[in-house]
């Protein structure tokens, strides 16, 4: 052994002996290599650890700074970037925001003395290595984000992303990751109200498995995740501490400071954590006990970097330090050092700060749904984060340091040169369909595409109904859940991103995701209030991907101004790439609106009133680049993307909520990917009810029925309210065209001069093709 | 006041469901719904109780395999034998199975996957304790949603049941057959693969039925596909009102 | 200390729908010969030396199986 | 024709929820002295005398098995 007198060994419980790299060891061997570079540290980095700290860093020290300042944890090449949200958020805009960015998730006032919070995180990678648990992880990790902030989860979504539907790995990759999510959401008892599923070339080896989770509280009940009070006390509880997810840890182990492999050596571990969905229903349970009982001064989830991070973004949030007995933590495994319970990624677990006076009735909640819970540790005045085991120090540092100040990088920002090429490459030359049975063929071939068809096949795996206030969930433009079964308030929330667009430039690639989901929230008569997001995209150090991510933060922040909706939260994945190639940049927006009472919803389906006339609000233009059409037809990617008009989105947002509030629509549809063919379609299916469309004298039927140009909706209003509807359009200046009425005797659908479909043969080609695919 | 007692397990979902459709069926004031927990081997005097949906304990041995030695379930057995009406919900079915007041078990899904839909179903029993509002033969749209629904039992099980008219609800397929009335049949195979299409079924006195789907949650068009579970409250309000 | 293993499969007669899955998938990935595929339930238990064969018994059978459905088998391994 | 038996069970560092609950719930049934419970899954194969060691080991890793959570191992059994 090279370590010197000072290595101890310490038996942990009785079970192997584990050599510790004290404080006071490191402190008297600053030579001792460290395997920084494994970990993910560069050399600038680790000088920057030894300079902080005065000395060479503990193993567990190393531990922890290696993960928090990770790409990940750290948001190092992103923070430049997002600082533009903050700046772009006027005060009138944070009127409603009651928690944003910083926070575990944002939260925002919905009227009523009720607060709602909402957040999508990626869990891209680890769902590529084990589809079932990397998803069902996923979910588990969002659940707890939204719980720490004193919420009650209500509802959960999942924008995904994955390689061509017939690839033989998306075979693998898609089930396990539908299977994962319904697993963990399900057993959790959390409606799934909404999601995404898209198919490109791009995600192959890349999938992107995102969740987001909704959570509702009193106002007065908002938890931040502050560890204030010297004296309290600091409280792990929920599952044992294990080798999950240590991943890179594990080098340390195996490198013991001798380097000795023989020794206590590890191998090296994978980097995969099984959920257990159960335990974590019952810690929300526990904790919602918890917080009703007044027993919780600060609170934080564990997900990425385990307790490195709780610790340390607890002890530093608050207002002083914190003193960490780590030979305390319960352990799954044996012979865990310090390091490895420091990294540990084992789910289902949280972390409390809590008065002295009520650590016993704290205990008891958790006795009372079966919780382990142990104290680990108190808040201390000494500015510092100190961590011991078994009377050692391993652990002493400025906790900001950790969880705050890490690096932060300009990372070269370049527009790619290829990009004129693509821009330019418009869909001008592709050849159009124009008799009546080409349009039909197109029609029906479009609607079956993947990214077009029916999603039944994944959302029949999703509880929708449990907890009993899901008002719309799939199919429908946004999910809407109930929060006060008294009065009836209730929040609608959508996901969008069309990677594509986003390609093609990003900056308006960004707002037309924002404008999408926007749009999808305001047809459902709810009013949009907030925005999150999740930035997948490829690798930081390629300056074309900065590029793209910078024009998408961009994109993204002016078009909340414009919209006057502040981003909240979000998220951001990197790295999402196969060797050199980029994933499509996905900036997956979510919006979030209030609804006063979701009895004045506006379904997506026809039929629901006798007499209902048709109408397509906004304007159609020919705009096919990044189109659906454009990408199943002919396999094409160039031009620009549709025009981006906000004022007009938030005009036809202000007639949408405005028609709901006074009865005037009874069904509306937001036009996007596939057009007003698609559209029709689905409202027809959905509704069960066919219809007559008429498209206008001159009008080009292609164009009409496959142009994706934003800022549409497709409404069908009784007919006693028409004139009212329509004379409101034209007073406020928004186009309308009147394209038809719904039959409700029909059970087809008839494009008038184009073709007629009957709805049985439409359905069974839109619900046809995932079942085909992966049944 | 009818008292009707819920029981929450750990991993219990549904039980927010159950209690509001209690709430909803005795709108008028008429019933209440009485939190049961699992540890506690009391009934707190309801007249009724229902074991709600949801994966107790996780469902991971056997869905209700560990709940039915819940020290509540003792009691729930007890009272059960002694006439007390018991309605067992999805997990609810699956631990009334599991405890031996219903007889067969629910395994896996034939399908693999989790299923949640909106499922028909005829009423096939209108004679027990909780199907009374329903005519014989109606057919009610609930919403089913599950990963271990598919009954089974033994053949001489199966036959005693539909001897004895013991099989409450069936399965059928939503589209009605082409030029019939707007009679909906049993299609080829059930949603999980059920024998004989079975969703739901009774004991031989009529009080204890346990089904998979989730009348629960169709009690609002709001926010369920139909009202038409409703009427199992109702119908147990009636008989404990009767009694 | 001894160990236990118990094998818990659904019976004959029970439809096993995830062995099927097994069984059908294999012929298409190249693997023939593979005639019939059942799925069942391996648990392996530590067990104090106390605990006697009639013990383990009770726990299969009341608990660990369910004999309606399913068949089992109990066996002690040497560690 | 031979009977093969696979069994594969979550990996020594890897959470076994099944397991754990089969484990937390025996003392409350009244049964004491199980120190340890896991759970996995026990295949039984009826295969050709013609499919040999390498297939069925080939057959263990890329179906019944996932070598990223799980360990296996393979037996052939008189039938
Ligand atoms: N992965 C998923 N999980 C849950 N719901 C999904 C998922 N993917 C799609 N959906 C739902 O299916 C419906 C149709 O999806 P999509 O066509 O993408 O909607 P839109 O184009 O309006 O955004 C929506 O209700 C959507 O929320
Ligand atoms: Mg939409």
């Amino acid at each position: 052994m090279t370590g010197g007198s000072k290595t101890k060994t310490i038996d942990n419980d009785g079970a192997a002996a584990v050599l510790v790299d004290s404080v006071e060891h490191a402190a008297a061997t600053p030579e001792h290599p460290q395997p920084y570079r494994e970990l993910g540290l560069k050399d600038d980095e680790y000088a920057r650890i030894r300079e902080i700290l005065g000395r060479r860093p503990t193993d567990a020290e190393l531990a922890m700074y290696s993960v928090m300042w990770s790409e990940h944890c750290s948001y190092k090449s992103s923070k430049v970037h997002l600082r533009y949200f903050g700046e772009t958020t006027t005060d009138e805009m944070k009127a409603k925001m009651l928690a944003g960015i910083g926070e575990n998730a944002g939260v925002v006032d919905i009227g009523d003395g009720w607060a709602v919070t909402f957040k999508v995180e990626s869990h891209n990678h680890p769902s590529y290595v084990e589809p079932y648990q990397g998803a069902a992880t996923g979910v588990g990790g969002i659940v707890r984000d939204i719980l720490a902030m004193g919420a009650r989860p209500v509802a959960v979504m999942d924008p995904l992303r994955f390689g061509p539907a017939d690839a033989p790995d998306t075979r693998r990759v898609l089930p396990g990751v539908v299977a994962g999510i319904g697993g963990y959401g399900n057993c959790l008892g959390l409606p799934n109200i909404g999601g995404e599923v898209v198919f490109d070339a791009s995600y192959a080896g890349n999938p992107l498995v995102n969740a987001l989770c909704v959570g509702s509280m009193r106002v007065e009940d908002l938890h931040l995740a502050h560890a204030s009070g010297t004296g309290n006390k600091v409280i792990l509880f929920g599952a044992r501490t294990g080798l999950d997810g240590i991943g890179g840890v594990s080098v340390l182990a195996s490198d013991t400071f001798s380097g000795d492999e023989s020794g206590t050596g590890r191998k090296k571990l994978p980097s995969v954590q099984v959920g257990d969905p159960f335990t974590e229903k019952v810690l929300i349970e526990c904790c919602l006990e918890l917080f009703r009982s007044g027993l919780v001064v600060g609170i934080q989830d564990l997900g990425g970097a385990g307790l490195s991070c709780a610790t340390s973004e607890l002890a530093s949030a608050g207002d002083g330090g914190m003193r960490v007995e780590l030979d305390r933590v319960p352990l799954r495994a044996e012979g865990m050092t310090p390091a490895e319970i420091l990294s540990s990624e084992s789910q289902e677990r949280m972390c409390a700060v809590v008065r002295p006076e009520d650590v016993d009735a704290f205990l008891r909640v958790c006795a009372k749904w079966d919780v382990t819970a142990t104290v680990i540790g108190e808040v201390t005045d000494t500015g510092r984060l100190e961590i011991t085991w078994h009377g050692e120090t391993v652990v002493d540092v400025p906790p900001r340091t950790v969880a705050h100040e890490g690096p932060v990088y300009e990372r070269p920002v370049e527009r790619p040169a290829s990009q004129d090429a693509l821009v330019a490459d418009t869909p001008d030359r592709l050849a159009r369909p124009s008799a009546p049975a080409e349009l039909r063929e197109t029609l029906l071939r479009m609607i079956a595409s993947p990214n077009l068809c029916s999603r039944r096949w994944v959302t029949d795996q999703y509880d929708r109904y449990v907890r009993g206030n899901t008002v719309l969930a799939q199919p429908a433009d946004s999910g809407m859940v109930r929060i006060d079964e008294e009065t009836g308030r209730g929040v609608a929330v959508s996901t969008d991103c069309n990677g594509r667009y986003v390609r093609l430039d990003p900056y308006t690639g960004t707002q037309l995701a924002l404008a999408e989901a926007y749009r999808n929230v305001a047809v459902t008569g709810a009013t949009p209030l907030a925005v999150t997001n999740c930035l997948n995209f490829g690798s930081p150090e390629d300056p074309g991907v900065m590029w793209q991510f910078e024009q998408a933060v961009r994109g993204l922040a002016d078009g909340c101004r414009e919209l006057g909706i502040p981003v909240t939260g979000g998220n951001v994945s990197f790295y999402n790439q196969t060797g050199d190639t980029a994933i499509l940049p996905t900036p997956v927006v979510g919006v979030l609106g209030v609804i006063d009472d979701v009895r004045r919803r506006i379904p997506t389906g026809f039929g629901a009133e006798a007499g209902e006339t048709l109408l397509l609000l906004g304007e159609t233009r020919d705009e096919f680049g990044g189109s659906e059409w454009a990408h199943v037809v002919h396999g094409h990617l160039g031009g620009l993307p549709p025009r981006v008009d906000l004022a007009r989105e938030r005009l036809l947002a202000e007639v949408l909520v405005a028609g709901s509030r006074d009865g005037m629509v009874s069904a509306a549809h937001d036009l996007s990917e596939g057009g007003l063919a698609q559209a029709l379609v689905e409202a027809a299916l959905v509704g069960q009810t066919g219809c007559r469309v008429v498209l206008p004298e001159g009008a080009d039927p292609f164009v009409w029925l496959f142009s994706e140009s934003a800022g549409r909706a497709l409404v069908a209003v009784p007919r006693t309210e028409e004139l009212r509807f329509t004379d409101m359009c034209t007073a406020r200046g928004l186009p309308w065209t009147r394209i038809g009425v719904v039959d409700p005797e029909s059970r087809a659908l008839e494009i008038q001069d184009v073709a007629t479909f009957e709805l049985d043969e439409l359905r069974d080609t839109w619900e046809g093709t995932l079942p085909a695919l992966f049944d | 006041m009818t008292r009707i007692g819920v029981i929450t397990f750990p991993g219990t979902l549904d039980d927010v469901d159950a209690a509001r459709a209690v709430r909803h069926a005795g709108r008028d004031g008429a019933a209440e719904a009485v939190p049961l927990w699992h540890a506690d081997a009391d009934l707190r005097g309801v007249d009724a109780v229902i074991v709600p949906g949801g994966f107790s304990y996780g469902d991971y041995l056997r869905a209700g395999a560990i709940a039915r030695f819940a020290p509540v379930m003792g009691e729930v057995v007890r009272a059960a034998r002694q006439g007390m009406p018991v309605l067992g919900i999805c997990n609810g079915f699956q631990i009334l199975c599991e405890s031996g007041l219903l007889p067969g078990a629910l395994l896996r899904n034939a399908g693999l996957h989790f299923v949640c839909r909106d499922q028909w179903l005829r009423v096939e029993n209108n004679e027990t304790a909780w199907t009374s509002r329903y005519e014989r033969g109606a057919e009610i749209l609930v919403p089913l949603k599950n990963m271990e629904g598919r009954y089974v039992a033994d053949a001489a099980t199966l036959d005693e049941l539909e001897g004895e008219g013991r099989v409450v609800f069936r399965y059928v397929v939503d589209e009605p057959e082409p030029g019939q009335a707007p009679k909906r049949h049993l299609g080829a195979d059930s949603p999980n693969g059920a024998l004989r299409h079975i969703a739901g079924i009774t004991d031989p006195t009529g009080r204890i039925v346990g089904l998979m789907p989730h009348p629960e949650h169709a009690i609002d068009a709001l926010t369920g596909p139909s009202d038409d579970g409703l009427g199992m409250f109702l119908s147990v309000l009636d008989a404990l009102v009767a009694a | 200390m001894a160990r236990v293993v118990v094998d818990v499969m659904p019976k004959q007669e029970i439809l096993d729908p995830q062995g099927q899955a097994v069984a059908n998938a294999l012929p298409r990935l190249g693997f023939d010969g593979v005639t019939s595929v059942r799925q069942g339930k391996h648990f392996e238990l530590e067990v104090d030396d106390s605990v006697d064969d009639a013990t383990l018994a009770k726990i299969a059978e009341t608990f660990l199986a369910n004999p309606v459905i399913e068949d089992w088998v109990v066996r002690r391994v040497d560690a």
